[in-house]
């Protein structure tokens, strides 16, 4: 075998710890390395050039690149091989910058190290063989996790792309906090206005099938053909038959249930549609707060309801549906900002969250659009907005920037004063982070035509004095302590991952980071893939987005999987088990571990034996140290590959 | 409360001079109820606010040498009155539990400490370890009608790491404690701000103005009266209120007590067990006013 | 290439692709500083490492052996975690009975978003085989090294 | 106001020596102002707490340890507990402190005397005697109208008692001072 060793320096991100040309110099006594050179660049194009020229001119059998994470760049050397004619697994990468350039300055360890990791890769390389992927169909249907804009815009754009797309929403009307907003920045636009059209087009298109008050219990399969099971929560209303004509509302008596939809200003029935645009327009009765449910008696419902819809004894139902790709876009949750006990750990009525505010300001809202404060219905005239509260605040574990509080806060301000013109307002701000077109001019019009006074400062404390509120806070630009009696203290509170993100992705089999935020496959190059194939992100559950963001990505997803579907076939991932029926005993065991059920047992000659199905393979390579024979290897780590490899390291 | 609880006692030095009524008082009430109170032998001072000021291994080893004699009675628990005391006692445990700091504290000592003391408030062992409902069951005159706010100073429980007592921006003991002995505790903003602690002498300007607000936001939510836990804010609220007067241009006729003595009143303990007489603004009016208001609802409640 | 004489010792890593070898770039990436003894081999899953790896690897001659993958509910096949975790406590408790010290293995999950987590997990895993010493076991078996081929013997039930 | 070179204006021992004393790490403070804004003290510092933490990042000694500030402070501990980093900022303000006193910063001397009254009743008598302490105050640094008015108020309720109450072991505590004095060689 003739082997050629490629050793980047990354320009100076490994050149400037790690001696490459002696790496090089080293490697060309390996085994087999018939050539071994350093290189500026090799994933650029005369870097890829320069590989596919040894290849040809030095006749090598297999390539080893010494450079970064094979997780930045194996797919683009498996292409450059293969473009010198080599099958693509003939290629090995030295990972010598994320595990040796990058952490630690000694450059003689770092070389050492970076030639054992060379060679490590060389011994590997010497027991690859080539793998040929197979094909296999695919369902072009998809599975969109979560009716905020995000999910809203992927499931419109899969669905007028042509594909059938299944929406499962959590609540019982999809729009997610947007249909909670009054106006939007930067624009100052009307929220439901822009998101109204949308949602009537889900509900509507004949290829989109929405399931609401759903939620997903169970994924299975692989990309192109998942298998979900959908919880259908039980509504206690048949919706085939409910028309939204809201009469059960009317006559409801029991009038003190959750207003979730108004974020708990204000309150509404047990039996309730949650706002007049919601889609579908269905009512559900919620259970902690009927009387038929309490008590055993009422049954108003069931008796006006025109259309007989009230099922009092429903039950959940669940659901199986078959997909080939999901885009999860499960949106986010505000930070409870009951933590902190020194703005009155939520008990005092008059200091509200800002999405409380948004119902608040809304003309659907609990007031008709009157801003009153919750605890008299005065209507407020000084107003202090907080901002950061549960953002880049290390002591309640949130240092993370929620990203667009500080724009909507300034749109708060300037909606007050429109909605007040005596009013006056303040924000008190760390920094104003306001990166986007038009962004910065929003937030100085606040200030400069709107006349909100920004504070530089975080507050301490905010108590009651009278029927008012005393916020004490620093003004750190005139170095000090500043008090401000308000009638309204609004929170800027800030994101966090959605209650159930860590659940769900396991079920997806996808990562998360130590806040629930749903992990993309590369922040810079990959922002909706997911390293699992075929599931794909959009929108907030990836981390806090605005709107436009949201949308954005929710489209950037639809695009990947309408890609991923004009295929005709899908590839398989050849690094997969395959046993060896010589060796095999047919004890089974294989079969039993193997989590994707990818193992079958087979008659050979009245002889039971394993077979591995190709294309459920995941080549995660527990069958093989199940088996007692060695019968089962996976591909392209085979036993004999990996002792290969320690044996490179501990020879001395 | 089922077994007589004893715990090693550290009365503090103020105890035996301008807090004499809060020392004397604790004493009575935890007779009341069955606790038994060890005074710790030849107990010195805790080092109080100035050491920790001077070195923070200083200030250690004044409180200590009282751990260590703790440990030679044999107990693990010792309580004080005083939150100043408290706070060096266990800001000193928090800081031994490294060792080398151990060491060096423990260097100064003649009896070297092992850190094995743990050092609790009066107010956390009446909450925690007799509890609110044997209170209440002990209650012989409920304190009902009295309008009271609960304070508890600024370092009762503050740091929290340190402390480890109650919520540390809304503590609720003492205003559990005085619900259970019957009275209309108000829900009161300021309890852990600070009353200008020992500037008293030294600067009297702070604690005018730092007292002063504490007093008005009192009033402000209805208090008739201030509950403390606190030697220092009683002494700063009760006996300096003139002074807060005249500086601000105020006239603050507000009772500043003791929580323990407010405990006594309602346990029945005589009152000369009390100390009732060692506070400035006399307790007498607001006490009066609230048997009339309590009189009053019973004659409304038994009429309907 | 040997190590570098009284400045390292031999530590081998088992990481799994997808969590794992992931963290330790995000510690790359964040430039989190480490020793340099660690050199990494990846392995898919888990699931994929064969106590026999860690056994033979020690018996090579290697000091240490970390092996580390996603944490238990986050495999990325679902449940190769789960696996590993039944073997590899099986393997610590029969390590002593070959003469290897316990400490020269441990086994640790850390995700692809930790990187703060794995420089941790490195220093720590590297000084305490710093604390043992170089193994023995290289003087005693180093000799009897050879490369299996895949119709090795029968395997150690673990 | 003058213009300030910041790098001959950052001395690296202060902040090292701040920061070792301590344990804080001053870089993680990001000029919130929480602690000033809930600091009680705020209204009589020259220098508000959360510049004081700005001083130590811009390694500003002189500024830092003449502030009365560190004099002013009550330890009542509100900043630490409410720093959205987690910086234990009254401990930093003790060791500034400390560190002022031991290199004869005192800029407001009153509080410093009182501080140190309290010490010499300590030391002498093993806990403190109250009136003695009063006394010695006035009688260094003159202010014989200290509290004046709170005599007639107090002496009748038997709270000040005129003999201190010595314990036996009042040499440990002496010998605790001595110690400590020998041992920063003063
Ligand atoms: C007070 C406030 C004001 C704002 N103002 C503006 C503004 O003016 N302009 C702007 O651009 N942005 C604004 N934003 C930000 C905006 O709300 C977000 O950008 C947007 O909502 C993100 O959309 P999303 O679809 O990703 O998430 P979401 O809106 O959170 O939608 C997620 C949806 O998924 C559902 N879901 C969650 N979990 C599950 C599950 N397990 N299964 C099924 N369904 C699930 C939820 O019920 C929800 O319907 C504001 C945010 C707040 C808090
Ligand atoms: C100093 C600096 C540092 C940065 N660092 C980072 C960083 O660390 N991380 C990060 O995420 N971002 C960083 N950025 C931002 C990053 O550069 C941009 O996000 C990115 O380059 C945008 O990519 P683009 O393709 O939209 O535009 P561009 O990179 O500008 O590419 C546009 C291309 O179009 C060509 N073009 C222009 N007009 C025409 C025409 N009429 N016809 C044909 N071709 C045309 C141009 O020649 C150019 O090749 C940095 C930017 C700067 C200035
Ligand atoms: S291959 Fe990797 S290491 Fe080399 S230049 Fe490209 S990014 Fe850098
Ligand atoms: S349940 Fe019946 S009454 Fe209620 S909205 Fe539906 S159709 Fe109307
Ligand atoms: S049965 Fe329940 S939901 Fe229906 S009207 Fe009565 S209380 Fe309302
Ligand atoms: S966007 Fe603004 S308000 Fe929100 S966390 Fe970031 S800086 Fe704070
Ligand atoms: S490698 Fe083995 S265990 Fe894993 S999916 Fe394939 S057959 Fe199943
Ligand atoms: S475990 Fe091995 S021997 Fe047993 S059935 Fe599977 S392949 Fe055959
Ligand atoms: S609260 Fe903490 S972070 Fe904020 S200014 Fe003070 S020390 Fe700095
Ligand atoms: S500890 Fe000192 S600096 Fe901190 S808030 Fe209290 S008085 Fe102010």
């Amino acid at each position: 075998m003739k082997i050629g060793v490629f050793v980047c320096h990354c320009g100076s991100n490994i050149e400037a710890t790690v001696d490459t040309a002696s790496v090089a110099g080293t490697a060309r006594a390996f085994p087999d390395v018939a050539y071994a050179t350093d290189v500026m660049y090799s994933c650029s194009e005369p870097g890829q050039d320069g590989i596919i020229q040894a290849v040809r001119e030095k006749g090598l059998d297999g390539v080893v690149v010494a450079s970064c994470s094979p997780r930045m760049h194996e797919t683009t050397f498996r292409r450059a091989v293969e473009r010198a004619g080599l099958n693509r697994y003939m290629l090995e990468m030295a990972n010598i910058r994320e595990h040796v350039s990058w952490i630690g300055k000694d450059r003689e360890a770092n070389t050492n190290k970076a030639a054992e990791l060379v060679r490590l890769a060389v011994e590997k390389l010497r027991r690859n063989r080539a793998l040929f992927p197979k094909s296999f169909d695919i369902t072009r249907r998809v599975l969109v996790i979560g009716g905020g804009v995000a999910g809203i815009q992927a499931a419109l754009d899969c669905a007028d792309g042509g594909l059938d797309v299944v929406l499962v929403e959590k609540t019982s009307s999809i729009g997610g906090k947007m249909a909670k907003l009054d106006k939007t920045f930067p624009t100052v636009d009307c929220s439901s206005c822009i998101l109204g059209p949308k949602m009537v087009d889900v509900a509507q298109h004949e290829r989109i099938a929405l399931h609401a008050y759903a939620e997903v219990e169970e994924i299975g399969g692989y990309v192109g053909n998942f298998e979900v099971k959908i919880r259908k929560k039980a509504t206690f209303v048949d919706w085939s038959l409910c028309t939204g004509c809201g009469l059960c509302m009317e006559k409801c008596p029991s009038r003190k249930s959750h207003d979730a939809f108004n974020e708990g200003v204000g309150l509404t029935t047990a039996i309730n549609i949650p706002f007049p645009q919601a889609i579908p327009k269905k009512a559900l009765i919620d259970a902690r707060f009927c009387r038929q449910f309490l008590k055993g008696k009422c049954g108003v419902c069931a008796k006006v309801c025109p259309s007989g819809a009230i099922r009092y004894e429903m039950e959940d139902e669940v659901i199986t549906e078959k997909v080939g790709a999901i885009v999860t876009a499960t949106g986010f949750d505000l930070f409870d900002h009951t933590k902190y006990g020194e703005y009155g750990g939520g008990r005092y009525p008059d200091v509200i969250t800002s999405l409380q505010y948004e119902r608040l300001l809304s003309a659907s809202g609990p007031t008709g659009g009157h801003v009153k404060r919750p605890s008299d219905g005065r209507e407020p005239r000084t107003v202090v907005f907080v901002q950061c509260v549960g953002s880049r605040d290390t002591s309640v574990d949130r240092p993370y920037c929620s990203g667009f509080c500080c724009m909507y806060t300034a749109k708060q301000a300037i909606l007050t004063k429109d909605h007040i013109p005596e009013s006056q307002s303040y924000v008190f701000y760390m920094d104003i982070r306001a990166p986007g077109k038009l962004y910065d001019e929003f937030t100085r019009r606040a200030m400069e035509e709107y006349g909100a006074r920004y504070v530089r400062g975080r507050v301490a404390m905010i108590y009651p004095k009278g029927d008012r509120l005393l916020v004490r806070g620093a003004d750190t630009l005139m170095g000090e302590q500043v008090e401000i009696e308000a009638d309204l203290v609004v929170l800027a509170v800030g994101a966090e991952a959605a209650a159930g993100s860590p659940a769900l992705a396991e079920k997806l089999r996808i990562s998360y980071d130590k806040y629930g935020f749903f992990m993309e496959s590369h922040p810079k190059l990959r922002p909706v893939e997911t390293n699992t194939a075929g599931v794909y992100l959009a929108g907030a559950c990836q981390g806090p987005k605005d709107i436009p963001s949201s949308v954005g990505q929710g489209s950037a997803a639809a695009s990947k999987v309408l890609g991923l579907f004009s295929r005709q076939k899908l590839e398989s991932d050849p690094q997969i088990s395959q046993v060896n029926q010589r060796r095999c005993v047919g004890c089974g065991k294989c079969a039993l571990t193997c989590p994707f059920g990818a193992v079958k047992m087979i008659d050979v000659r009245g002889e039971p034996k394993a077979e591995v199905i190709e294309t459920v393979c995941q080549g995660c390579g527990i069958c093989a140290v199940t088996c007692p024979q060695g019968a089962v290897q996976l591909e392209h780590f085979t036993d004999n590959q990996i002792l290969a490899e320690v044996n490179a390291l501990c020879q001395s | 409360m089922s077994q007589a609880l004893t715990y090693a006692y550290y009365p503090g030095c103020s105890g035996l001079g301008t807090s004499r009524e809060y020392d004397q008082s604790t004493r009575a009430v935890c007779d009341a109820l069955g606790i038994g109170l060890a005074d710790i032998p030849d107990w010195s001072c805790c080092g109080s606010s100035p050491a920790h000021t001077v070195d923070h291994v200083l200030s250690a080893a004044l409180a200590a040498r009282n751990l260590a004699k703790v440990e030679a009675m044999g107990r693990d628990t010792a309580v004080t009155p005083c939150p100043s005391c408290l706070t060096n006692l266990r800001t000193a445990s928090h800081r031994m539990a490294d060792n080398a700091f151990r060491e060096r504290t423990n260097a100064l000592l003649d009896t070297p400490c092992r850190n094995t003391v743990t050092a609790k408030s009066v107010l956390q062992i009446l909450a925690e370890d007799v509890g609110l409902d044997a209170l209440a069951r002990k209650v012989v005159k409920p304190l009902a009608g009295l309008r009271v706010a609960a304070y508890y100073g600024c370092i009762m429980n503050r740091p929290p790491e340190v402390m480890r007592f109650d919520d540390h921006e809304n503590p609720m003991a003492m205003d559990g404690i005085l619900a259970a002995l019957g009275a209309d505790v108000r829900p009161f903003p300021l309890k852990v701000e600070c009353c200008g602690a020992s500037y008293g002498v030294a600067r009297r300007d702070i604690v005018a103005r730092l007292s002063g607000r504490l007093l008005a936001a009192a009033e402000d939510v209805g208090a008739e009266m201030v509950a403390t836990a606190c030697p220092l804010c009683q002494m700063n609220l009760d006996l300096r209120q003139g002074q807060i007067n005249s500086a601000g241009g105020t006239s603050h006729h507000m009772p500043v007590l003791y929580f323990t003595q407010l405990m006594g009143l309602a346990l029945g303990v005589p009152e000369e067990r009390l100390g009732l007489d060692k506070v400035c603004v006399s307790p007498r009016g607001a006490l009066r006013a609230a048997a009339e208001r309590a009189a009053a609802e019973t004659a409304k409640g038994s009429k309907a | 290439m040997p190590i570098l004489a009284g400045k390292e010792l031999r530590i081998v890593g088992f990481l799994c692709n997808w969590c794992s070898y992931g963290g330790a770039d995000t510690a790359g990436v964040g430039r989190f500083s480490q020793p340099t003894d660690l050199r990494i081999i990846r392995v898919p899953c888990s699931g994929r490492i064969d106590p026999l790896f860690i056994v033979k690897t020690l018996l090579y001659g290697a000091d240490g052996v970390l092996v580390s993958g996603c944490h238990p509910r986050d495999c990325h096949y679902g449940q190769g975690n789960f696996y590993a975790r039944r073997r590899l406590e099986a393997l610590k408790r029969f390590l002593p009975i070959i003469g290897v010290e316990p400490g020269r293995f441990e086994y640790t999950w850390v995700s692809a978003s930790e990187g703060q987590r794995w420089q941790q997990v490195v220093q720590g895993f590297t000084e305490q085989v710093h604390a043992l010493g170089p193994s023995p076991a290289s003087a005693v078996f180093g000799a009897c090294r050879e490369i299996p081929d895949e119709k090795g013997g029968p395997r150690v039930a673990v | 106001m003058e213009t300030i070179d910041m790098r001959k204006a950052y001395d690296p021992a202060f902040v090292a020596q701040v920061q070792a004393e301590s344990g804080q790490n001053l870089s993680l403070c990001y000029q919130c102002g929480n602690c000033t804004a809930g600091c009680p003290y705020t209204f009589v510092y020259d220098i508000p707490v959360s510049q004081m933490m700005r001083l130590v990042q811009t390694g500003r000694r002189e500024k830092a340890l003449s502030a009365r500030s560190l004099w002013l402070c009550a330890s009542c501990e509100s900043c630490t507990t409410r720093c959205p980093n987690e910086i234990d900022v009254a401990r930093v303000m003790d060791v500034m402190r400390h560190m002022a006193r031991r290199e004869g910063y005192v800029s407001e001397p009153a509080v410093k005397t009182f501080w140190d009254c309290f010490l010499d009743s300590m030391r002498r008598h093993g806990r403190v005697f109250e009136l003695g302490l009063v006394a010695a105050f006035v009688a260094r640094t003159g202010r014989f109208w200290t509290d004046m008015d709170l005599g007639p108020r107090m002496l009748p309720k038997g709270k000040l008692s005129f003999l201190p109450h010595g314990i036996q072991g009042k040499d440990e505590v002496r010998k605790i001072f001595e110690r400590f004095a020998a041992r920063s060689g003063s």
